[in-house]
């Protein structure tokens, strides 16, 4: 275990930069984003979650595949170049990086998707324990300890100190080359940390949430359930929840063209939109209703079904802080669970 | 995909000579969609169409791109090759590499540039074009005319003799117009009234005609072959079915004091009048302005001697609402107002006159009888003074900047008359230039400089100022000598400019007719099309379109017939395809579309829609193509972009947009 | 001379409704009177036709400026569409203004067909306004750039 | 509260209404959720307190599709957007009865967050009933607290007023709590150099991940399909690719509801990012005001809008450059 004092981040942060990307969280203009560092940028450590998850750093908004350009009649294709070059992700949170463990579910089993892996391989990421969660987090929930998260470096901000500590080869290397600014230390302060947190967890309100019933096996019963009809209502089908989600997976592909080249990406999409999953033949859910169902029943219910048992919800709370109607997936668990009680 | 095929017309050297063709044939088959480019000498030729329609068999086309002229010049000659071979006459585009390309730049390099360009915007739209059918409208087989004076008159005669029905429509109390105030006409000096007034009275007596006088045009809707128009029929306060034209009211009544409107304000008339002797209709009509019983209450002296009880002071303006297939303006003119041209003294002498004054006091109606006499005193002028193109071929803005064309010819025809009637009166006419071409015009001229001791002084005058004793100082010069001159004389008569009678704004407004800065109506085409205004089915006749003088006036109010007598002789007219659409399954049906719609064609129905499986009854809303002009202006508003218009649609424009910013 | 040999060539946008302004600019080709041939001209009904998204989208995809021509005020051939586009391109401007887009970059003239010396004049000064505030960089997509 | 349960009760119990609209009481504090009430039962459920800040307008776009009335609990400014709706004929006037709500001013529980209250458990004075200016919360970490206005949503500040232009009752009171001009952030703009704006409005837009939140909670962006959505621009990247993309999609959207926005605030009540997004509808409805005279979207359902509508001297667009 290692320490640094927090006015010497800054100086960590160049060091780490000096050698290769560093994204942390940046407070612009009030709102608090993982980006790239750079001299001056505003770090901020203290906010607790982002206001967007982290999982651009491997998953990014949008990416280029390929471009294709045209000289006379004939055409030839660039692919776009994958990931080669070392990063660091400094500040994720244990949900976050458990949200990341979901994404690797997705894009890293059988086709594995190239750009994905190829970020992973190249990215470290240190993750800082949640010093005061609050109340719309309920990562306990999915079986994630805030005060300990698992990373290839764990980190802890107690009283004006960051602790360190190296749990993987790539975080080994990372220590090494901080090493510079690191002091051994012993772990009492973070033990004294972890436990205080862990306290405040217990007292968090959405902690003691079930997830009785909600597994693989619950399809046709949760799929046909009433309750949809209700719940969906508020909803007016911005993608909000999952463009704050660290879970979030679907994207669309499209081709833009600049006139010299036309530049084939992809970006997020969200289920919440009318045209998600278009076709030629229109659409496969036609109804708000639908797509709302869907969102939550990937979540809980297809991917546990899908990936041994693993959520891909991870309980970070954004969705319960932005969505503009107040919906989140607590009230969808708790909707269901007032209705289990009332059968 | 399409298969679109690239025509470059040299146009001779036009383009030739500026853009290399065979460059542009090179670099346009590089296009998405092009699967056949070729250039010739002159696209337009029928050698040249007969190429295209070789192209469209061969080579199986879908849509063709010309590089060539404007579009405005032949893209109806490529529609029209287009469809004979069998395409859709909407699938072609026009690459104007002429007028906006080859025309105005002189670097080969950067014209081929701009002109390869230009092609691949058209090449881009056309890949997006569709197969437009135009629709079908009705034709409603009678004619009005806005106007009725020679112009209109004759446009009338022309239109009922071929056997249809026509109005004219005419805001003064009686038919005749400018012509009837004229005294001789140039270059024959016949009496003008003496061949107008057969006109006159031929078009009242004509079966097909129908004259609305005292009336003016309220609101025109409808579209070509079918246009509604509410026409005010002013309150003349007489029955026209009871009166017998007697005259005994205007005689009797006893306010005389209304200035005379047809004799230029130069005397005045009475309160109930006919505005001359041979008036079609004769019947008077109640100036409600200066009429006591209108202004006090007292009085009916005019209800008490009519014989026939034609007057009725409860008379109000009733409106006519009528339906035409064609529409003719004939507006006519009016000379400009003299309040910029203080320099001519014109507002401080009676004596300072313009040219038509000038008519009517010649004229033996007129206010002295026919008469030469100054108007101050009533004494037999000496000395005359013509001022030509005062307010005419103006290089600032207080008058205007176009030669009224007609006053070098009434100018001379005046000098002449005035030398022949009064030997003893010496007169000197100042003018920038004589323009006389016309036939026996510039004979015309000649004898009266030559038999008629008219003396033409080139130059301008400066002042005209009006002397103590009643006389007029003119301050000229000479430019032939290069001396200033100094001329005393009785009277000053200035060839005051024309223009556009003022009304006729107010009237293009309502048939969306375009107008030129000058108010003058627009043509279709200056040279191909004069007597057509861009609105289709609406022609120009006489001098609403441009100055003219009396034979030309006639003869272009022969021409406007004709094109309206083609129009009236089709049974069915085929309409613009270019309109709006409303996607149903975007439509929000917020009637936003229909607040901008000039042409009231947008309606809204409930329809039951199938969007992708929800089916539900929506308020949609739904285009009349027979009433759309497609401006597009729905389209633009449409938040939902769901209004789109046919033949100009988003996608292509963007895609135009796209080819020439890549 | 600029040492410069790759000189600035803008690329500008021209709208013209039918029957005013692309006449008018069909009579100055007629009338020789030249302009630069950096102005490429799109043929619109009317200037009520022209979306503020055609106009975003020129500069999105590396418009330097883009002007917008139509019929006078009250010579409409629609008789009120330029009236529309008036206030529409009022606002899109002011709002372009706004976000701090050089207000030069955009223009409306009225270009009656008779005018062929105004198109030409206007489109001289256009292109040398867009000369002087050169490559528009805070309104074009980065991809486009060449 | 207990007036509008105790008459929405009355109203479905003699069948004036088929269903109530309103807003259920959250699982937090603050995160009540809109929702329809059918029965006296669930109305057991329902609150209206200063988080209620959702304007319910526009649901009535799908709840006029439905059989028979329904009650919606509207607050003054609610008002503007649903009169504005009737215009446009995207709700039906004679499916709604509009219980017009009293307003006290909405909160914004992201401004209590930016002040350092978390892990609030409980939170008091923000009911309607209590007068109360301050707002405490019960947090893990101790109690807190702040001034009501201080938390409140920036629309609030800028209140258009305490009447509401159509409701068929009232029940409540309302206040206005107007303590800032509205066109003073517009100001300070326009006041800047091109560059200076640009920068603000880079910074701004940055942050924005186009996940339509602005657009569709908006009661003027009712379209069926948006043009972002639709394939007839070709419009329809969905991914802030390039900085560009929230430009364009920023200044067309403000553009298309330019004359129609009713200046509700929700769309920069709801956007993640905290974009101060109201900036553009304003500049809109300034511009339009002194350009071509005063106009509030909503205070009728006849008028014509400014961008529908055109005098014959209107200014030229060159005004942008001479002003």
């Amino acid at each position: 275990m290692y320490k640094i004092a927090k006015e010497n981040l800054p100086a960590l942060f160049q060091l780490i930069a000096g050698e290769r990307e560093l994204y942390v969280p940046v407070n612009n203009n009030g709102q608090v984003n993982f980006a790239a560092w750079t001299e001056g940028a505003v770090v901020d450590l203290d906010t607790l979650k982002s206001v967007k998850s982290p999982k651009d750093a491997f998953f990014p908004q949008s990416e280029n595949l390929y471009t294709c350009y045209k000289d006379g009649k004939k055409i030839t294709i660039q692919p776009e170049e994958l990931q080669n070059q070392n990063f660091v992700v400094f500040g994720m949170k244990a949900c976050d990086v458990k949200g990341v463990e979901v994404l690797d579910k997705v894009f890293l089993s059988e086709p594995v998707d190239s750009f994905y892996a190829a970020r992973r391989a190249h990215g470290t990421i240190v993750a800082l324990a949640c010093h005061e969660p609050e109340e719309s987090c309920f990562c306990k929930v999915f079986g994630i300890d805030c005060a300990e998260p698992v990373a290839d470096v764990a980190a802890w901000m107690v009283e004006g100190e960051l602790y360190w500590k190296a749990l993987t080869e790539k975080g080994e290397a990372l220590t090494k080359a901080a090493a510079s600014l690191l002091t051994e230390t012993d772990e009492a302060k973070v033990e004294a940390e972890k436990a205080a947190i862990r306290a405040i967890v217990e007292k968090l309100p959405y902690s003691d949430l079930s997830l009785e019933g909600w597994n693989g096996d619950a399809l046709t019963e949760k799929f046909n359930s009433p309750v949809w009809e209700d719940l969906y209502k508020p909803c007016q089908a911005c993608g909000t929840c999952t463009f704050v989600c660290p879970t979030c997976q679907c994207y669309d592909i499209k081709d833009y063209d600049t006139g010299h080249g036309v530049q084939r990406y992809r970006c997020w999409d969200s289920c919440m939109y009318s045209d998600f999953t278009m076709m030629a033949h229109g659409n496969n859910r036609t109804s708000q209703l639908q797509r709302f169902r869907q969102r939550f029943m990937h979540k809980l219910v297809y991917f546990p079904a899908n990936n041994d048992g693993m959520y891909s919800c991870v309980g970070c709370g954004r969705c319960v802080e932005k969505c503009p109607s107040s919906l989140n997936i607590v009230k969808v668990i708790k909707a269901f669970e007032k209705q289990g009680g009332d059968q | 995909m399409q298969r679109i095929g690239v025509f470059v017309c040299h146009c001779g050297s036009n383009i030739a000579a500026t853009v290399d063709v065979k460059k542009v044939v090179e670099m346009v088959q590089m296009e998405p969609g092009v699967v056949h480019a070729e250039d010739y000498q002159y696209m337009c030729s029928e050698a040249g169409q007969a190429k295209i329609a070789a192209a469209i068999h061969e080579k199986n086309l879908t849509g063709i791109v010309v590089c060539s002229c404007s579009p405005r010049m032949h893209e109806n000659t490529f529609r029209t090759a287009a469809q004979r071979a069998g395409l859709n006459p909407y699938m072609v585009e026009i690459a104007n590499i002429r007028e906006h390309c080859s025309w105005i730049h002189k670097d080969m390099e950067e014209a081929t540039k701009k002109a390869v360009i230009l092609a691949r915007a058209a090449i881009a739209k056309v890949n997006l074009n569709t197969p437009l059918q135009p629709g079908e409208s009705r034709v409603t087989k009678r004619a009005l005319v806005i106007g009725g004076g020679i112009a209109g008159i004759q446009t009338a005669l022309d239109i009922a003799d071929a056997g249809y029905e026509v109005d004219i429509v005419e805001k003064t109390p009686s038919i005749g117009g400018r012509m009837s105030q004229l005294d001789k006409t140039f270059p024959t000096l016949d009496c003008s009234a003496c061949i107008l007034t057969p006109k006159m009275v031929e078009a009242a007596a004509h079966e097909k005609i129908k004259i609305y006088t005292y009336s003016e045009v309220e609101k025109v809707s409808g579209f070509v072959g079918d246009f509604t128009v509410d026409i005010r029929k002013k309150a003349r306060s007489v029955d026209a079915n009871k009166c017998t034209g007697c005259g005994v009211c205007q005689e009797k009544c006893p306010s005389k004091k209304a200035p005379s409107e047809f004799n230029r304000g130069l005397n005045t008339r009475s309160a109930i009048y006919t505005p001359f002797a041979q008036a079609i209709p004769n019947v008077p009509v109640i100036d409600r302005d200066a009429c006591l019983k209108f202004k006090t209450g007292k009085c009916g002296v005019c209800e008490k001697v009519c014989q026939a009880g034609a007057i009725d002071y409860t008379q109000q303006d009733e409106i006519v609402t009528e339906k035409y297939g064609a529409i003719v303006v004939a507006t006519g003119f009016d000379t400009i107002k003299l309040d910029n041209y203080d320099e001519y003294a014109y507002n401080q002498s009676k004596d300072v006159i313009t040219s038509l004054e000038l008519e009517r006091i010649m004229n033996a109606a007129g206010p002295t009888k026919g008469h030469l006499e100054r108007l101050s005193d009533g004494k037999h002028p000496h000395e005359m003074v013509f001022i030509q193109c005062v307010g005419s071929r103006c290089s600032d803005n207080r008058g205007k900047s176009y030669c009224s064309k007609i006053c070098c010819m009434y100018t001379a025809k005046h000098a002449m008359l005035i030398r022949d009637k009064y030997p003893d009166v010496n007169v000197t006419v100042f003018y920038i230039d004589v323009r006389t071409p016309g036939k026996n015009f510039d004979e015309f001229y000649r004898r009266a400089v030559e038999e008629y001791g008219v003396n033409y002084i080139k130059g301008q005058v400066g002042k005209v100022i009006l002397k103590p004793n009643g006389k007029l100082l003119v301050q000229g010069s000479d430019l032939l000598d290069n001396k200033q001159i100094l001329k005393e004389a009785d009277m000053v008569v200035l060839a005051t400019a024309i223009e556009p009678e003022p009304s006729v704004r107010q009237i293009a407004t309502m048939l969306t007719a375009s107008i030129d800065t000058n108010n003058f109506l627009t043509e279709a085409h200056p040279k191909l099309r004069p007597v057509e205004s861009p609105t289709a089915g609406v022609f120009l006749s006489g001098v609403c379109q441009g100055p003219k003088d009396i034979p030309e006036t006639v003869a272009q109010a022969g021409a406007a017939a004709v094109k309206a007598i083609g129009l009236l002789a089709k049974d069915k007219l085929m309409t613009n395809p270019c309109t709006a659409k409303a996607d149903e399954l975007m439509c929000n049906g917020c009637s936003t579309c229909a607040n901008v719609c000039p042409y009231g064609a947008i309606s809204y129905e409930e329809k039951e829609v199938n969007d992708h499986g929800i089916r539900e009854t929506r308020r949609i809303a739904v285009v009349n193509n027979a009433l759309c002009q497609g401006c597009g202006a729905c389209t633009v508003a449409c938040p939902s972009g769901s209004m789109d218009l046919q033949g100009f649609s988003n996608r292509q424009i963007i895609a135009e947009v796209d080819a020439i910013c890549r | 001379m600029s040492l410069n040999n790759e000189e600035f060539r803008p690329k500008i946008v021209a709208f013209c409704c039918n029957w005013c302004s692309y006449a008018g600019a069909d009579l100055a080709g007629s009338s020789r009177l030249a302009y630069p041939a950096d102005v490429k001209i799109i043929r619109v009904p009317c200037s009520c036709r022209v979306n503020p998204m055609f106009i975003l989208r020129a500069f999105e995809k590396g418009a330097d400026g883009v002007i917008l021509c139509g019929c006078h005020p009250g010579d409409c051939h629609y008789s009120t569409g330029n009236y529309y586009a008036r206030r529409r391109m009022t606002l899109l401007f002011s709002m372009l203004d706004y976000i701090g887009v050089e207000n030069g970059r955009t223009r409306v003239e009225w270009v009656s067909a008779a005018e062929g010396v105004k198109f030409s004049q206007t489109m001289n000064e256009f292109v040398e306004k867009i000369h002087s505030l050169g490559k528009n960089v805070r309104l074009g997509d980065l991809r486009c750039r060449n | 509260m207990q007036e509008l349960i105790s008459r929405a009760k009355e109203l479905l119990a003699d069948g004036t209404v088929a269903r109530v609209l309103g807003w259920r009481a959250g699982d937090l504090p603050y995160n009540p959720e809109p929702a329809y009430f059918t029965t006296a039962e669930e109305l057991e459920n329902f609150v209206y307190n200063g988080f209620c800040g959702a304007n319910l307008s526009k649901y009535m776009i799908e709840a006029s599709k439905l059989e028979g009335k329904t009650m919606v609990c509207l607050k003054p400014c609610d008002t503007y957007s649903f009169n504005q709706l009737i215009k446009e004929h995207r709700v039906d006037r004679e499916k709604a009865y509009i219980v017009g709500v009293g307003c006290k001013g909405k909160l914004d529980i992201e401004k209590a967050k930016k002040l350092g209250i978390k892990g609030i458990e409980s939170v008091s004075g923000a009911e309607m009933t209590n007068a109360a200016d301050t707002l405490t919360f019960q947090t893990i970490y101790g109690e807190k607290s702040c001034s009501y206005a201080e938390a409140m949503l920036e629309r609030c500040h800028v209140c258009k007023g305490k009447e509401h232009m159509v409701y068929d009752e009232l029940i409540g009171e309302s206040k206005d709590t107007k303590d800032a001009e509205r066109f003073a952030e517009v100001e300070k703009i326009e006041a800047m150099s091109p560059a200076e704006k640009f920068a603000f409005f880079q910074k701004e837009l940055s942050k924005c991940i186009r996940c339509n939140a602005c657009r569709n909670v908006c009661p003027a962006c009712s379209c069926r399909k948006c043009v972002f959505d639709s394939t007839k621009f070709d419009s329809a990247q969905k991914a802030n690719v390039d900085s560009f993309e929230e430009k364009m999609f920023h200044v067309i959207r403000a553009f298309h509801v330019a004359g129609r926005c009713t200046d509700c605030g929700e769309c920069s009540r709801v956007c993640p990012q905290g974009i101060p997004l109201h900036l553009f509808n304003r500049k809109y409805i300034k511009d339009i005001n002194e350009l071509y005279g005063e106009y509030q979207a909503g205070a009728d359902t006849e008028s014509r809008g400014p961008l529908t509508n055109f005098t014959f001297d209107d200014c030229e667009p060159s005004i942008v450059t001479q002003r």
